[in-house]
């Protein structure tokens, strides 16, 4: 079993809940995907979830960030907030949500435009930069913190599109963290990485939980284990257990969460 | 031109407010630029938005308005003796408008001072001399009542141009202040402005409505009219279309089934041609083409839809009818009596409408991702077996977006059925025989010489409702189709 | 398992041998890959067809037959000239007359009826007078004119009458034919490049000779103007909204139905309209470039929307949800990434429905830009759309229902200078779409 | 908004040439702005007119055919009260073939009937039509097969064709008496006589003389209904037929010789005079003598000079409204 | 540098060479993708292709089946021959080459179809069933070797881009599975998926390899330990080593290799 004692923060207990989700339900037309779940994600801490494939962690992830909107058929219940804000509400402005939950999609999606537009663009529709100079800086620190820096600085003006499976990965890591969201949700950003890569987006994570709150899916529990205080068990929609992660990885409470973490049950 | 002037003034405030709105939340933001909601340009376009949208709108409201107020005050001078019995107050408005704007001209071009147009004692004769001079057209004679109405006229369109300059600035002004005062950092400009351009946007789409508003109450009044004078059932469910001339009144049969027919024929015929030729062309550009080649071939197709129609009209009736006749004419296979029939028209027509299927869906078979085709290429399908199987699916609302618009070209087509399908309203089966289409007879009835009041003439209008209707109806069924067919990648 | 040990035990196909069915497939992916050069060549050829036909009777309306001649009016015979009603056609009978006695000067040695000299002209009439209206001080000192020559001595030099074909009439005797000769001989008529179809405008149904395209391009040229400057944007704005602001109800579904519709409304309807409420309601001028702009607008919005939508449609969600995830308004979305991956579909409806527009005459029949409109050019961008003119389609629709042959040939030559219009105005679409096509 | 101040015109587009040829001359030797012409047909034309009195109604409509009641009564009802009614002349209408087909040269209107009435009298009875060629019902015309290029039933010219032609040659070949004799109403027969056989022989035609033209250049054996003018300015490809023995001419129209011309007319709104610039004195240039005479522009053209052309002046000069005393 | 005497399959022996590549070289225009890559790859055998992202891994696998074809800018130079026959060669129909040398693409893409048909698409353009039923016992065990079967069987019908991630990636996998390819590329085929579906499709290639030869790219050691019998580790476009799977993990030659693989350079 993984222990990963060092890293977890139960002993702070400082933390705030960033995002509390109540009751929680996602439709997809007449397929339950996501069941009841309750959660509160605490801010300034990484929380893990996992769970087999197709047990609905990217369909709530993108919930927190309302990105399920985009799918027609799509339907949200329950009550999710962040920093106390319904953010169902109809006062809320996806848009600010978004910018302020940035997100990392399962597929990596860079635009067809230049890799150096890639990363620009969030901070140009924020107006993170005054002038050429500054964004310039930005690109370049997204792309250090995203941990392709070298392999692309030669390249920025190429398109994005002719990257890697991984490098695209990595892009789109540095394209979300370029515009410094209060909140990331990655959604298996390692998948495409090699350990290296990986190793350094983990650094990536740890850094950004100085400040803000990061939500992973991953299918490692190796990687959940190593970045995560907190771990969300999800099996069949439902969330079977969440609690820090040294208790899930050391002691879970189901009998599912068990059998998954051992390898038992997919 | 103090109208541009004005425009420009207003242009000029909304600019200022922006620079201003942009200036005051930079300041206000300080070095904490993400403390803004919005980027400073939303703040900027706002007050842009809001300083010169209204005085816009005032602008134009004014504009169409004054003349009418002016006018009916002027018209006021105009005594009702003066007034001929045979003409209309409306007509001698006219007069007196040329004639103001004569006065106009002949100052300009200095042959009057400002203080002479004034007096309103002026000697008419010539005044009336000095103003052909200055190039104005008058009619022969201007009359004192007119002279005067003209005065006044001029009078007053100065005092409404000058209070509307006032006015619309004073609202750009105003409308410049309001913004600004709202732009603070938290302010929701972002969101201000993209409601007012979702107010753009649905005003576009509402166009749309609009002119099919536009066209049912242009068509309503004379289609009642028809009804009333030709019995309804027998222009539905009439077999024979046989306007006679109308001098013998009654006797015309007008029924509309057999054009219906030839339409539906030869827009068939069309499609058949033009369906297939256009979706290879597309398929053969999009997948199998050189960039080179498609880059030249695309363009040239396209002329096919720019060629006036009439020279397809022409073509039909010149080359593609004596074609058809030497192969399905009497020395042939004897099917076909004279050139123009459905087949001519259906297979110029199909010509003309190959780039409206080919261009449109090429584009929609080049958006297909390419990870699609790879997909399908690393199973081992060939590239015909990919585009058939996944890359037409995929893109098959496009398409069938595409062939609709041809369809829809199809039965709107005019010149090339009169031309290459006859004048005949037939109903028959046989492609080679001559019919003609709704839209043809629409336009020939609405130019011919028959009575206007007759309902051979008022036919025309009932023959466009009725096909208004019907293609409605057939587009909400496709649109009924489309949805439930569509497929959507990723 | 069964299968395993089967596709293990299968022997190993070569990849140079090509299988049966592989064969089969490859021939299908051939003729399949067959078709779409077919159509395309078909395509082609027909344009090809067209083109050579349009050109070939086209050509000949760019060369005029003129007749040169050294004219000098005196200023008793201006001013009996303009005392008269018909003053164009004294200055006609006066220039005839210095032709007549030209000719005996020069010693022409063919005998010929006064008569055939008045059939051998244009109508002139109204250019000299023009002329000397404009340059009062040239009364009375030699001035060289080249006028036209009549339309049926103009076919006789493009091939279009001939010797053996023409019948005595009023406008042609067979004699006559021998006095064009000889004057071709000394060089009193030639043939020249046709400026004035260019540059010129419309005229009455007896002077071929004299009627230009000019006018209507630029009526043409305006309308166009309104048209691309309304209908691009409205289309565009309208597809934006139905393909990804609108909600799903009854009111969208009923723009979307309308707009399809509305593709299948005939062009004349559109006429109807635009006279009902352009002319009758909103009081816009008759036969205005701006009304007829406005109708056509009408009538090429349902492509550019129909073609755009379609464009919309196919960007994949994936750029839209990257570009929502980084914080981007659905407004920035569209307008930053779908609108520049759509922009080929939108180009193409934008050439496709302009091309319509600009060959289209129906609806202008009933705005009345279709007649005898045009005769001078506007005096600025104002007028331009106000002042009654015609169009290049109307033009030539016009022109081509007339008796004299030499208007049909003008037709043909319309259209040829039509068509370069239209590429001319598609090009930049053409060249903007291809730096948009890309795939992703 | 700028006043008008140009003479608008639409209407007829029979009418259209001659109107061209005179505003051109009106443009060119007038001070006034040369009129606007639009084509678009008689009904629209006379539509158009008889929407009111005002700016931006047009001032003169041109037609092919005489005004109607009906349409009088709807000009009234919206305040078209006084109408000149101004006859330029006359247009003929002739029966022409390719010159170089077969020797179409004289026809009487019971041959046109015979050719394409839908119901004919053959051997003493009414039966569908069975011609197929000329000579079948009258040896002295070519063996040629039926091929008629007609009017469409969009034009004005119909109306003279069936009326001077069709009825005529109804009543010539005995078939109007047949059919009344099998029972018909006179009404009825009358309307039997005007209808015209519809599997292909008769060709109805929508577009100009121009497409007629272009299917008798297609077809040896084609007979196309055209107007004089059309048909003078063509000789090279036309060769006309005499109808009852008279050859078409300016003079055998003029005279009333010739049985197949309609008149032209065109319609000036009193009202306008005076207040449209030019108005009055388009319409007097277009019937003066220099221009609609016998040795005008017009008759160059192809039109046939009205006899009583000095009457039509005088009435233009006095604006006499139509029912003034007519 | 490396020398070739190394990795001639000195144990096993008995295998043939299926896959011979010599001196290949990739351009992505003026971008040197792959240098000089030689390899002889076995049949019977799980090779497995490691090495960090953006090294040219997918690259030089796309060449294999020549799918780097449909990529304009793509140039490959050198000789690929595969049971002998070169497969650049004019002669050869890359359509059929395909077929024999079927593809799991890094990311996911099934067609926009339902999901049997998504599966049924490969099996019948090759003729592989004679009716309704025979194709339908196709798509079963295709999607059961795909470890998907249980997930989807309910939802034959629904589209193929309505699934998880996970879920899309063992759809193409059993989409590639289904039209039995004489070699299996698989570009990082377990990327999205959960320990036990992993595991599962970690079966499936070792039951694969007992008639065919199978090509994995992946980022885990661990698992191109436990499936691959010989392993090629790539780095910046060349191949450094390429010997047997334990070779490489226990005692590798190059010390670019033995760094990677404890995790020292990426
Ligand atoms: N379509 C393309 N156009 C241009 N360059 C490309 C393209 N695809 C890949 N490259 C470049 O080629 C190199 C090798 O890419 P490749 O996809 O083979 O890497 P990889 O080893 O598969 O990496 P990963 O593990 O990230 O998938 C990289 O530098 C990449 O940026
Ligand atoms: N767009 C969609 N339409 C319909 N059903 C969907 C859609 N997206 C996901 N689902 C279904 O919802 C369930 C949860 O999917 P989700 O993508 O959340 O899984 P996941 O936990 O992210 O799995 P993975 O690890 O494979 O990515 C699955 O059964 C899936 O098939
Ligand atoms: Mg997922
Ligand atoms: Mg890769």
């Amino acid at each position: 079993m993984y222990d990963a004692p060092h890293y977890t923060r139960q002993e702070t207990g400082v933390t705030d809940v960033k995002i509390k989700a109540q009751d929680v339900q996602v439709y997809y037309g007449d397929n339950h995907a996501i069941k009841d779940v309750t959660v509160d994600i605490q801010d300034k801490t990484v929380t893990a979830f996992i769970g087999p494939s197709g047990c609905g962690k990217s369909t709530f992830l993108r919930c927190l960030n309302r990105m399920n909107d985009t799918i027609d058929i799509c339907r949200v219940e329950g009550d999710i907030r962040i920093d106390g804000d319904d953010i169902y509400d109809k006062r809320v402005d996806p848009v600010q949500l978004r910018a302020k939950v940035g997100m990392v999609f399962q597929k990596p999606n860079p635009f067809p435009k230049s890799i150096y537009d890639n990363i620009a663009y969030g901070p140009r529709i924020h107006g993170m930069a005054r002038n050429k100079a500054e964004m310039d800086d930005i690109v370049e620190r997204a792309l250090r913190r995203g941990a392709i820096w070298d392999e692309v600085k030669d390249r920025l003006q190429a398109p994005g599109t002719g990257l890697s499976g991984g490098q695209q990965q990595r892009l789109c890591i540095a394209r979300a963290v370029a515009t410094e969201p209060e909140v990331l949700l990655m959604d298996e950003p390692c998948s495409a990485l090699d350990p290296i890569a990986t190793a350094q987006v983990e650094e990536l994570i740890d850094e950004l939980r100085q400040n803000y709150a990061v939500v992973i899916v991953t299918h490692s529990m190796q990687q959940a284990a190593r970045v995560s205080q907190k771990t969300a068990f999800f099996h069949l929609g439902n969330l079977v257990e969440y609690d820090d992660t040294s208790k899930i990885f050391t002691n879970p409470e189901d009998s599912r969460t068990e059998s998954y973490i051992t390898g038992r049950i997919g | 031109m103090p109208l541009l002037w004005l425009f420009l003034i207003v242009l000029a405030i909304a600019a200022g407010a922006y620079v201003l709105a942009r200036v005051r939340v930079l300041a206000m933001a300080g070095e904490n630029r993400r403390a803004l909601h919005s980027l400073p340009v939303y703040y900027g376009s706002n007050a842009a938005m809001k300083s010169g949208v209204p005085a816009l709108l005032v602008l134009a409201v004014w504009l169409v308005a004054q003349p009418l107020v002016i006018d009916t005050i002027a018209s006021g001078h105009i005594p009702d003796s003066a007034i001929a019995e045979t003409t209309s107050r409306g007509l001698v408005m006219a007069e007196v408008r040329r004639t103001a704007d004569g006065i106009d001209m002949a100052i300009a071009s200095g042959e009057l001072s400002e203080t002479a147009a004034r007096d309103p004692q002026a000697d008419i004769e010539d005044l009336s001399a000095r103003l052909s001079d200055a190039g104005a057209i008058l009619t022969s004679e201007i009359t004192p009542p007119v002279f005067r109405a003209a005065q006044e006229l001029r009078a007053l369109s100065a005092v409404g141009t000058q209070a509307m300059t006032i006015i619309v600035v004073l609202i750009a002004l105003f409308g410049a202040l309001w913004a600004l005062r709202e732009t603070k950092p938290d302010f929701r400009a972002r969101n201000v402005v993209e409601q007012g351009v979702r107010g753009l946007l649905i005003a576009a789409a509402s166009i749309a409505i609009l002119t099919t508003l536009g066209i049912v109450l242009s068509l309503v009044f004379n289609t009642v009219e028809f009804f009333r004078l030709y019995p309804a059932s027998e222009f539905f469910f009439g077999t024979n279309w046989a306007p006679s001339f109308s001098g013998r009144g009654g006797a015309s049969d007008l029924g509309i089934v057999p054009l219906l027919w030839g339409t539906f024929y030869i827009s068939l015929v069309a499609l058949i041609v033009a369906v297939p030729i256009g979706l290879f062309a597309a398929i053969y550009l999009s997948e199998y083409a050189s960039p080179k080649v498609r880059a030249v071939a695309k363009p040239l197709l396209e002329v096919l839809a720019g060629i006036p129609t009439i020279v397809y009209g022409l073509f039909a009736l010149l080359t593609v009818g004596p074609l058809l006749m030497r192969v399905f004419g009497d020395e042939g296979l004897g099917w076909m009596q004279a050139g123009t029939a459905v087949m001519t028209a259906g297979l110029v027509m199909g010509i003309m409408l190959i780039p409206f299927v080919s261009s449109l869906s090429d584009d929609i078979i080049n958006a297909v991702p390419q990870a699609l085709r790879d997909g399908s290429y690393g199973l081992g399908a060939t590239q015909s077996e990919t585009i058939r199987q996944v890359v037409l699916p995929a893109a098959l609302p496009g398409i069938v977006g595409a062939i609709l618009l041809a369809a829809s070209r199809a039965i709107g087509e005019t010149m090339i059925v009169v031309l290459g399908a006859g004048a005949a309203a037939r109903l028959s089966l046989n492609p080679f025989d001559a019919m003609t289409t709704v839209t043809a007879k629409i336009v020939s009835q609405l130019t011919g010489d028959s009575d206007f009041a007759s309902p051979e003439a008022l036919v025309a209008f009932a023959l466009g409702m009725t096909l208004f209707v019907i293609t409605l109806g057939l587009n909400v069924f496709a649109l009924y189709i489309v949805r439930k067919y569509r497929e959507q990648y990723e | 398992m069964t299968d395993i040990s089967m596709g293990g035990s299968a022997p190993k196909s070569s990849l140079t041998t090509v299988d049966a069915r592989t064969r089969k497939r490859n021939a299908a992916e051939k003729r399949f890959r067959a078709y779409g050069l077919t159509a395309i060549a078909i395509g082609l050829l027909f344009l090809i067809v067209l083109a050579v036909s349009i050109i070939r009777s086209g050509v000949p309306a760019f060369t005029q037959t003129e007749v040169h001649i050294d004219f000098t009016i005196t200023q008793e015979q201006f001013d009996d000239a303009e005392s008269q009603m018909l003053k164009t056609s004294a200055y006609q009978k006066l220039f005839i007359a210095a032709l007549q006695s030209q000719l005996e000067d020069r010693g022409l040695e063919v005998s010929f009826d006064p008569a055939a000299i008045e059939r051998l002209l244009g109508k002139t009439g109204g250019t000299i007078r023009e002329y000397y209206r404009e340059n009062p001080d040239q009364i009375g000192t030699p001035v060289r004119f080249e006028l036209a020559a009549s339309s049926r001595v103009d076919g006789y030099f493009k091939g279009r009458v001939s010797r053996d074909t023409v019948v005595d009439s009023r406008f042609l005797m067979v004699s006559d034919l021998d006095l064009v000769d000889a004057l071709h001989d000394v060089g009193i008529i030639t043939q020249a490049f046709n400026w004035n179809f260019i540059t010129g405008s419309d005229t009455g149904v007896d002077n071929p000779g004299g009627a230009g395209i000019g006018v209507s391009v630029i009526g043409s040229f305006f309308m166009m103007l309104v048209v691309l400057v309304l209908s691009l944007p409205i289309g565009v704005a309208a597809s934006i909204y139905l393909e990804e602001f609108a909600p799903q109800n009854w009111f969208t579904d009923l723009i979307e139905v309308n707009i399809s519709n509305l593709a299948a409304v005939p062009s004349i309807v559109f006429g109807i309209l635009g006279l009902a409420v352009f002319i009758q309601f909103m009081h816009l001028p008759q036969s205005a470039p701006l009304v007829g702009g406005l109708v056509l607008t009408l009538m090429t919005l349902p492509t550019i929307i129909i073609s755009t939508r379609a464009s919309l449609k196919a960007v994949p969600p994936s750029i839209r949800e990257a570009a929502l995830g980084v914080g981007a308004s659905k407004m920035q979305t569209v307008f930053h990434h779908v609108l520049p991956l759509a922009a080929p579909g939108i180009l193409t409806g934008t050439i496709i429905g302009l091309a319509q527009a600009l060959g289209e005459t129906a609806p202008l029949l009933l705005i009345g830009m279709v007649g005898f409109i045009a005769r001078a050019y506007p005096e600025g961008v104002v007028s331009g759309f106000v002042d009654p003119n015609s169009a290049m389609p109307a033009q030539i629709y016009t022109w081509a229902a007339r008796a004299d042959a030499g208007f049909y040939e003008k037709a043909w030559g319309g259209i040829i200078i039509l068509l370069i219009f239209l590429l001319t105005m598609n090009i930049i679409a053409i060249i903007l779409r291809r730096r948009f096509e890309r795939r992703w | 908004a700028a006043a008008r101040d140009n003479v608008q015109v639409a209407g007829s587009s029979t009418v259209l040439p001659y109107a061209s040829i005179v505003a051109e001359a009106f443009g060119e030797n007038t001070d006034f702005p040369t009129p606007v012409v639009e084509s678009g047909g008689s009904s629209a034309g006379l539509k158009r007119f008889c929407e009111g009195v005002g700016e931006n109604t047009i001032d003169v409509a041109n037609a092919s055919r005489a005004i109607r009641e009906k349409e009088i009564a709807a000009c009234a009802e919206n305040g078209v009260t006084d109408i000149i009614e101004v006859r330029i002349g006359y247009d003929g209408i002739v029966f022409a073939s390719q010159q170089s087909g077969p020797a179409f040269s004289a026809f009487e209107p019971s041959d046109i009937f015979n050719a394409i009435g839908a119901k004919v009298l053959k051997d003493g009875a009414i039966v569908d039509n069975p011609h197929n060629s000329w000579a079948e019902f009258n040896a002295d015309l070519p063996d040629a097969e039926i091929a008629m290029f007609i009017p469409g039933t969009k034009h004005g010219t119909r109306e003279v064709f069936e009326e001077k032609v069709l009825l005529i040659g109804c009543e010539a070949t005995g078939a109007m008496e047949a059919m009344i004799a099998g029972g018909m109403s006179e009404d009825d027969a009358e309307d039997a006589c005007l209808d015209v056989r519809q599997d292909g022989k008769s060709v109805d035609i929508d577009g100009d003389y121009t497409e007629t033209l272009a299917r008798i250049d297609a077809n040896t054996n084609g007979i196309g209904v055209f107007g004089l003018a059309f048909y003078e300015n063509n000789t090279d490809k036309l060769k006309v037929a005499t109808m009852s023995g008279v050859e078409p001419t300016t003079a055998t129209i003029a005279s009333g010789e010739y049985p197949v011309s309609r008149p032209l007319f065109f319609y000036v709104k009193k009202a306008h005079i005076g207040v449209i610039p030019g108005l009055k004195e388009y319409a007097q240039f277009f019937v003066a003598d220099e221009l609609a005479g016998p040795n005008g522009p017009l008759a160059n053209y192809g039109l046939v000079s009205d006899p009583e052309l000095a009457k039509t002046q005088q009435m233009v000069a006095d604006e006499k409204v139509m029912g003034a005393d007519m």
